[in-house]
């Protein structure tokens, strides 16, 4: 049993390196470290943009204010750029329409979901993960 | 003392999860258009699904379902800011047109003030 | 009994998910409650698990977990960029 | 409580079900045909079924919404409404689905134990499977051994199937109109 | 041109966890829910979602269309070879209990063996399909149906 396990993990290593998966890309170790804590912070992120948005819904009144903007990234590889588009669209409220090399494209559903991202604070901490 | 402090917190857990999954749809109902629509789906993806799987972990204990659970979590999160991400593109992609507060002011300060 | 009413829970919001699904004016409304129908779904398989003690069905739920997506990438694939064999000509 | 639970599941089901025949866009269709196979996955999972779960659960949720986005791309994608309205159709399927509830009325009721389903070979392969196979699944044990004669017949289908849809989509002609 | 970064990049990271989780499924069949069938359609799945992000051409320089043709009835071969050698041990067709010293250990091996035959038959024959139907379009340039699977990554292989 334990001999088909290894087989296993060696034959998918070997079909991902067929592949073309394995990279700093695909499997960011050096990122490991200095993660956790950053998931604490985003978890915490998460819980406070969900109370917005849960407010939002169940106000009868519905008060949205849709709006779109660019927020500038200041990661440098693609990886940092990915992580801090995904960490966008995790928040709930705010969107990551599109990434480019400078620029985050943003769907908001209120005004407070923009404030939150121009204070670039996110912005910072992804960059402090990413660690260059 | 302790498991009916545990089974507490798994019920407190499950439900606010579940009530977060209803509201989630609500919003999926409510909305205006595609993209507000996104952002109440990523409540029920988000914390929705992290308190469900949070009060199924407290009931599971240590064992392998709990690193089970754990990685559903872990792809959940990973997957569905991914898939919410493609769709916006391919939505915007094939021409629709999100819904704006102003619809020509792109970068403007906020000014109608939510809840 | 707790599982069972956290069951029970799911259901109206599965509901609404499924009329999203219905009524939605385009595609990518459908696709995305078909999306949000599928994390539904996975939370759901958890807590059956638990509800019935059959903790092999995480096992379903994790391949749901990791498969669901694929559906969704082909179908904005479909519609997106390449289009598996179709232009985006018939829906406005 | 697991009363309730089986009736809202069948309901949104139905519902689905109906639904899907209903749209004319058949994309939207396909979609809800996705919805549909998520909550069968369910239903089989409530039934106890976990390995026919799982089954759903890998085809519905990844290939087949892939192969039938795949057939539509090659056909059109909104219903063609037939011209004339079609009382035969309808009558075979009615008149057909009529003798089938028929039938069902001699049936044994469900999880009878008395049922002849439950009391010629079934009771054999639970109770020996432990000590003849040695495999805690005994839908592994059935499947692959008891029954290793019709899951080779399957594997054959699925072998012939996919040689019927090369042959039909002519993937063989690749190598000769290369330069597209 | 490096758009589809966040697709490329999850991509990436998902898919040796969908195959490593289906090849989990295959050999776990025994004790829980699984099998075959299924541990296939999830490698399946895991090569489609890969032709889909990385596009069809790269897809299919990593599997070649030969290596799935030989597949296809290499996992019926493997089924009814497990039959035949059991024959030729003196049991009946595809009667485990030959196989080895032990019965039951017999069994073990031939649900083993038998169960990879399905699974590679069952990946590679919806593989193949996949790549059939993909393609077709792109060599029938007629009409509507020009674009095809251009790459949601829209980078060139590295």
């Amino acid at each position: 049993m334990l001999g088909l396990g290894c087989g296993s993990v060696a034959a998918i290593t070997w079909l991902a390196l067929r592949m073309d998966l394995i990279d700093r890309e695909g499997h960011p170790l050096h990122l490991t470290l200095r993660a956790p804590l950053f998931w604490f912070w985003l978890l915490w992120e998460i819980v406070k943009a969900n109370g917005q948005v849960i407010r939002v819904i169940l106000d009868p009144k519905l008060p949205i204010s849709p709006r779109r903007f660019r927020v500038p990234t200041s990661q440098k590889t693609d990886i940092g750029r990915v992580i801090y588009a995904n960490s966008i669209t995790l928040t709930p409220g705010t969107i990551c329409l599109d990434v480019n090399e400078t620029e985050l494209d943003i769907h908001a559903l209120t005004a407070d979901g923009e404030l939150g991202l121009q204070s670039g604070q996110m912005d910072q901490l992804v960059s402090r993960v990413e660690g260059h | 003392m302790m498991p009916s402090l545990l089974d507490g917190l798994s019920w407190l857990l499950l439900l606010s999860g579940c009530a977060c999954l209803l509201i989630s749809a609500i919003g999926l109902i409510r909305m205006p258009d595609l993209f507000t629509r996104m952002h109440a789906a990523g409540i029920g993806d988000t914390l929705g699904a992290i308190l469900v799987l949070a009060g199924l972990m407290l009931q599971s204990g240590l064992s392998i379902t709990l690193i089970k659970l754990v990685l559903i979590l872990f792809f959940l999160l990973f997957t569905s800011p991914t898939a919410c991400h493609a769709l916006a593109r391919a939505a915007l992609a094939g021409g629709q047109k999100p819904l704006l507060a102003e619809p020509n002011a792109d970068n403007s300060p906020a000014e109608q003030s939510p809840s | 009994m707790m599982f069972e009413v956290a069951a029970v829970a799911l259901f109206p919001a599965m509901f609404l998910a499924l009329a999203r699904a219905i009524a939605g004016p385009t595609v990518y409304d459908r696709v995305l409650a078909v999306n949000t129908f599928g994390t539904f779904t996975v939370l759901m398989i958890a807590v059956l698990g638990f509800m019935t003690d059959q903790k092999d069905f995480i096992d379903i739920a994790l391949a749901y977990a990791l498969i669901n997506f694929i559906g969704t990438i082909a179908v904005l694939k479909f519609f997106a960029v390449g289009d598996f064999g179709y232009q985006q000509e018939s829906k406005k | 409580m697991s009363t309730l639970i089986d009736l809202i599941l069948l309901t949104l089901m139905a519902i689905t079900a109906i639904a899907a025949l209903q749209l004319k866009d058949l994309f939207g269709a396909v979609m809800l045909t996705g919805i549909y196979s998520l909550l069968s996955a369910l239903w089989f999972l409530i039934l106890d079924a976990a390995d026919v779960s799982f089954t759903e659960a890998a085809v519905g949720a990844g290939i087949s919404t892939v192969l039938m986005l795949g057939t539509l791309a090659l056909t059109r994608r909104d219903e063609k409404i037939p011209s004339h309205p079609r009382i035969l159709p309808l009558f075979v399927v009615a008149i057909t689905g009529a003798i089938l509830v028929y039938g069902t009325l001699d049936m044994p009721a469900f999880a009878d134990p008395e049922a002849p389903i439950h009391t010629h070979v079934a009771p054999h392969y639970i109770e020996k499977s432990g000590e003849e196979i040695g495999v805690p699944n005994i839908v592994t044990s059935v499947l692959a051994s008891y029954r290793g004669y019709d899951t080779l017949g399957e594997t054959t289908v699925i072998f012939t199937a996919c040689i019927g849809v090369l042959l039909l989509l002519g993937i063989g002609r690749r190598r000769e109109d290369d330069e597209s | 041109m490096k758009q589809h970064s966040i697709l490329r990049i999850v991509t990436k990271l998902l898919i040796p966890l969908i195959l490593l989780f289906a090849l989990y499924v295959q050999f776990h069949g025994d004790f829980g829910p699984g099998g075959g069938f299924q541990a296939g359609v999830i490698v399946a799945a895991g090569l489609v979602l890969y032709a889909l992000v990385f596009g069809l051409d790269t897809a299919s320089e990593v599997i070649k269309e030969w290596v799935l043709m030989v597949l296809v009835p290499l996992g019926v071969l493997i089924y009814a070879g497990v039959g035949v050698a059991s024959l030729l041990l003196g049991g009946n067709f595809l009667d485990y209990n030959v196989l080895a010293h032990d019965p039951v250990h017999g069994q073990h091996l031939g649900i083993l063996l038998v169960e990879l035959g399905v699974g590679v038959t069952v990946a590679a024959a919806l593989t193949t399909i996949f790549f059939a139907f993909a393609g077709r379009g792109r060599r029938n340039p007629t009409g509507q149906r020009i674009a095809q699977v251009a790459d949601l990554a829209q980078e060139p292989p590295r």
